[in-house]
């Protein structure tokens, strides 16, 4: 049983989560950090408790702050969102040891999967394609890297080094040839070994022009394991997706039921529980390769709840509650497409931005949906991701979905912190995406050189209009959050070719 | 009306004349809307609506799905502050300050240090003068495109 | 072929419409009156034309302004949306006969659905079930009495009398006893010979306890005529629908194939072309009868949209086009509930309010879904109809859709102007709306006095408190629209026992 | 600080304490957050957001899903502007104003007549006196509680 769940996550998938908790009648407790006191999150909660910390080290990341307070405020459950906590095998076996459910799949599963090299073997065991490579288990690093060395003979150029406690791009390099390797493993092992104090990588074969491929997975504790379809999300800047949609535009069933089955036996290998997602590479003649499992909640659920009607969310607190999942047989029904909305600046190389939300006004009309944690008047700051929102819309084909998000990205109004909006905007005229042929390295080959804004010049005219009437007439709309001036200028101007004198 | 807003390749003016309830500028005409939006009919005859807000010197303003940040520039303002590279490239914190109000340097002199995206940068006054602001402590986090300090500029 | 669509309409249809004339790459022209020239929809259209006039009949009903304004902007279709010159035949005709292309069914189609006698004979023609009843031809007053007291021994008591050209509730009238019956033939031939220039009526059994259920449908020129299942709409005040839902709770796979292909039927006897809506009234024995076809789109058509997958308006565009539709087999996935959010005092007998929206915030988050034409800052004034919104969640269940419907409602802000929302949220918990067991007396039956509010003492403690601080802080948060204080006046207080001193 | 609010039955008074950033009333506090918002803690521990807007003389309260409108009596203000029946029941349109400014009336003579919901109605003086204001003319549109005229009240 499950009455009161604490959410130990912040922005927008507390808000999700507290959002799912209400309509499930659970009562609900939110922690944050003091910066975070004006939040949607902490309003959305019937409690919300304050962590006492700076950093997020001290807050969010605190095991046993956050323990203690699901102790004192009667939580009977805990949800890690994603990020966080959300993937950390300790905690998980803290909570549950405390006699708290954990809404997620066991400890055992969190490691199993958290270890790329023992989830590469677990894989390979379980019947489940992964990347041709080998793994690395030498420690010791002159016996590492003579390892290393053997191994690449059999795998072959180009190949990729990988950290077996990696992610995020971190404790991998590239290796084109031979003469790389030795510089390249060290790095990678000196990298690893500072961000994850291991410092075991691995080696697989590098597959170019490839998809990014992820398989939805629920399974409860009544013998049930299914597969919810499948995501891509080859759109990415900076090993990060900004662009997913369900389904793959160039997927067939063939291939979707394979790489379900695959996922299904993926989960079953960790004996998983909950929400997950299995990824894979899939390349362009239909083979695929386990990349990594997600042992978690992802950001882009919201496109797979879309066109299989299931509520993901719902779906782990019913599993956590040790109830069956009450979703039937898969049924893929349109298209889904969410993007992420950044404060960053595109054109800088996708720097981050800060600075108040001045004005956001999100789309409206059917077929959309905004997963956010922010509203008007609120403040960006560098303490966290710089990730405003998430756009998501519907509609019973690609191409009309493509439409539509064409059409709320135009409306979207977000003034005050510089955001990604109009990148996103014109991704979706671009001729890879509108065929649904983007790869994982679509947006470094398209603009080599950085993205920049392509505005018409009577468009920008107009904006200067505006702004000199906005000055001359006094229609001065401030944020509430910023009566310092110096203290929320805003980035400096993103259009690169202004140079003229009106009228 | 004259107002002047920062470009990459310096200063744009712009002249918007009013005339009644309208404002003009070359051939684009513009009303400001009861929820202070303004509607521009643009010269080939199309219309569209812009939302704008002011923070700090900054006006931004939505038009036709693009976004756009324009710098105003107060009239008579010395443009030192953002082109003497006294200005935080990126969101950051102030590690250090290395100098009072006051105090004469040098060009090229260390004036602050800040940390952002897990790097150091260092603010160098670009010409020689004497501070006349400093707008942060040390501690103190820094948006992008913040002025950091103000000095002097050399007398021509 | 088209290719630039004038929008005959205002408010959130209108949006609705012109977002999906955007979505399919269509050019748009709205016209609107002085009074809405501020108004969402103006906004977005690509063109907006001025109506000149003041009342209704000048403005949105002004056939010959709207036609010449269609041809001066060189748009080659008028979509009417609902209301207004949505279901006047004339129009359609004269559309068709200035080369315009009329996005809704012939003018001879809507004629024939039109007159209520006509359409009954039509259906009854057709195979289709009317209710039990007589039509009265004659227009001389006394002949039609005499007909109506010989018709009335056949059809039995209680009855109801209709307007043959009527709707929304003029002309008819209930008749529980023979010696009523002359006075109340009498009254509705004379209310409808005022309101529609006919007096003609007909006598129809009258049937309690049944729901209303109504048949969406769609046709286009290949010679496709489907219909996308069925919504409730039992539950309305002073005959005008508050609660939609789709599909109705207590349907079964046979009543909804009989009603179906009853509807399909009915569409194909008038060569109905577009989007239509067959109404019909639902037995507690499951007979189901013939009330009317709505020739148009209709409000609750997003009830539908959610749990079938189908863009309903994007398929007017198309079959309007003369392009077949794009819908597949019909497939009712979920449950889908909308509330119409009214500008209305649901405690003083649902009388229209007016005034300024000084805080309008809607709900966010998975499965809702607002359509609307206003926004923050808008006045809400008396010339229109007081429909301010619709709110439409859609959930994997009806239990799971009704949870989330409470949430959303409780989310909603709205200020400055009194509406049903708290009306709608107690809805929520009406014992008959959670069983499902809705019928068109039910709020009749469950507020024979007037509904009011029931508000915890907490709560409006609170709420005073709030108003205290809000004085005592200078929290003025002022409309923009209402600088004048007097003008802005809300109504006055909704709850009906204060009278206490604090502390 | 005091303030009244008009209730059915007449006045309701609240008292609210202020202590550092904290308001008081009864077991009840409640701060003001930075968007504007109340922070209500109400007495038996539980906590909520109340949004709020003034619109007129009317504080309109969002609060655990009930939506509240508040009408402030100014301090020392007349209460026969509301009490006298001077105000709009319905919204509505104006017919015909019968009274001048400065005119003597007497108890029960029609002041003002108004068309709304297809209805007349008229507005009659419930005491006599003299009409110190006229606020609406013939053809204005009036909303549902507007203060249609102000007259003097007979002295006690």
């Amino acid at each position: 049983m499950v009455s009161k769940v604490l959410v130990a996550n912040r922005g927008e998938i507390a808000c999700r989560i507290l959002r799912a908790c209400n309509e499930a009648g659970l009562a609900t407790v939110a922690v944050f950090a003091e910066n975070d006191a004006t939040s949607l999150f902490v309003e959305l909660a019937d409690e919300a408790v304050m962590l006492s910390g700076e950093t997020i080290t001290e807050t969010y990341l605190d095991q046993s702050q956050i323990l203690s307070i699901a102790g004192a405020s009667g939580a009977d459950a805990i949800h890690p969102g994603f990020g966080f906590l959300s993937e950390r095998a300790d905690f998980a076996r803290a909570v549950t040891q405390a006699g708290i459910q954990w809404i997620g799949p066991s400890a055992d599963a969190i490691e199993k999967m958290g270890d790329k090299m023992t989830a590469r073997i677990t894989m390979r065991d379980a019947g489940v394609p992964v990347i041709p490579g080998e793994e690395i288990e030498q420690t010791d690093e002159i016996e590492a890297l003579a390892a290393i060395e053997q191994a690449s003979t059999r795998v072959g150029y180009p190949l990729l080094l990988k950290a077996s406690s990696g992610g995020g791009g971190k404790g991998m390099r590239a290796v084109e040839r031979p003469e790389e390797l030795l510089d390249a493993a060290r790095g990678a092992r000196r990298e690893a070994l500072a961000a994850f104090g291991d410092g075991r990588v691995y080696l697989e074969r590098l597959l170019t022009g490839s998809k990014h491929v992820e398989i939805q997975v629920l399974a409860d504790r009544h013998g049930r394991t299914i597969h919810l379809g499948e995501r891509e999300c080859s759109v990415q800047r900076r090993h990060q997706k900004v662009f997913e949609e369900a389904p793959c535009a160039t997927m067939t069933e063939e291939i979707r039921a394979a790489m379900g089955d695959a996922a299904v036996a993926a989960a079953m290998a960790v004996n998983y529980e909950g929400a997950g997602t299995v990824e894979f590479l899939l390349a362009p003649n239909g083979e695929f390769f386990f990349l990594e499992m997600n042992t978690r909640i992802q950001v882009e659920h919201p496109v797979t709840e879309l066109v299989t009607g299931v509520d993901i969310v719902r779906e782990q607190l019913r599993i956590a509650a040790g109830e069956p999942m009450s979703c039937g047989e898969l049924h893929i029904r349109g298209h889904a497409i969410e993007v992420r909305l950044y404060a960053e600046d595109a054109s800088k190389n996708f720097l981050p931005a800060i600075g108040p939300l001045a004005v956001f006004i999100p789309p409206e009309g059917p077929g959309i949906r905004l997963d956010t944690g922010v509203r008007q008047g609120d403040e960006v700051t560098p303490n966290y991701d710089p990730m405003l929102a998430k756009l998501i819309v519907w509609a019973p084909s690609r191409i009309e979905a493509l439409q539509r998000m064409r059409r709320a990205l135009d409306e979207f109004v977000v003034l005050g912190t510089t955001t990604n909006l109009r990148f996103l905007r014109e991704l979706c005229d671009v001729p890879d995406v509108i065929d649904g042929t983007t790869d994982t390295t679509m947006i470094d080959r398209l603009w080599p050189q950085g993205w920049n804004p392509q505005v018409p010049l009577e468009i920008e005219d107009a904006a200067l209009m505006a702004a000199a009437i906005g000055e001359s007439a006094g229609l001065h709309r401030r944020s509430h959050t910023s009566p310092d001036a110096h203290a929320s200028a805003g980035p400096v101007s993103p259009f690169a070719t202004l140079n003229r004198r009106f009228p | 009306m004259e107002h002047q807003f920062s470009g990459p390749d310096g200063p744009i003016d712009v002249t918007v004349e009013k005339r009644g309830d309208e404002w003009l500028l070359g051939g684009r005409k513009a009303t400001i809307e009861r929820d202070g939006r303004l509607k521009v009919h643009l010269a080939n005859g199309e219309v569209g609506y812009a939302t704008l807000a002011k923070v700090g010197d900054h006006w931004w303003v939505h038009f036709a799905g693009h976004t756009f940040n324009l710098e105003r520039i107060e009239p008579g303002a010395s443009q030192s502050g953002n082109d003497g590279g006294l200005t935080a490239p990126m969101p950051g914190k102030v590690l250090e300050v290395l100098v009072d109000v006051g105090q004469t340097v040098e060009s090229g002199q260390t004036l602050m240090v800040l940390e952002a995206m897990k790097m150091e940068h260092r603010i160098l006054a670009a010409t020689p003068g004497t501070v006349t602001e400093v707008f942060f402590a040390s501690g103190d986090q820094v948006q992008q495109g913040s002025v950091l300090l103000a000095k002097t500029e050399p007398e021509d």
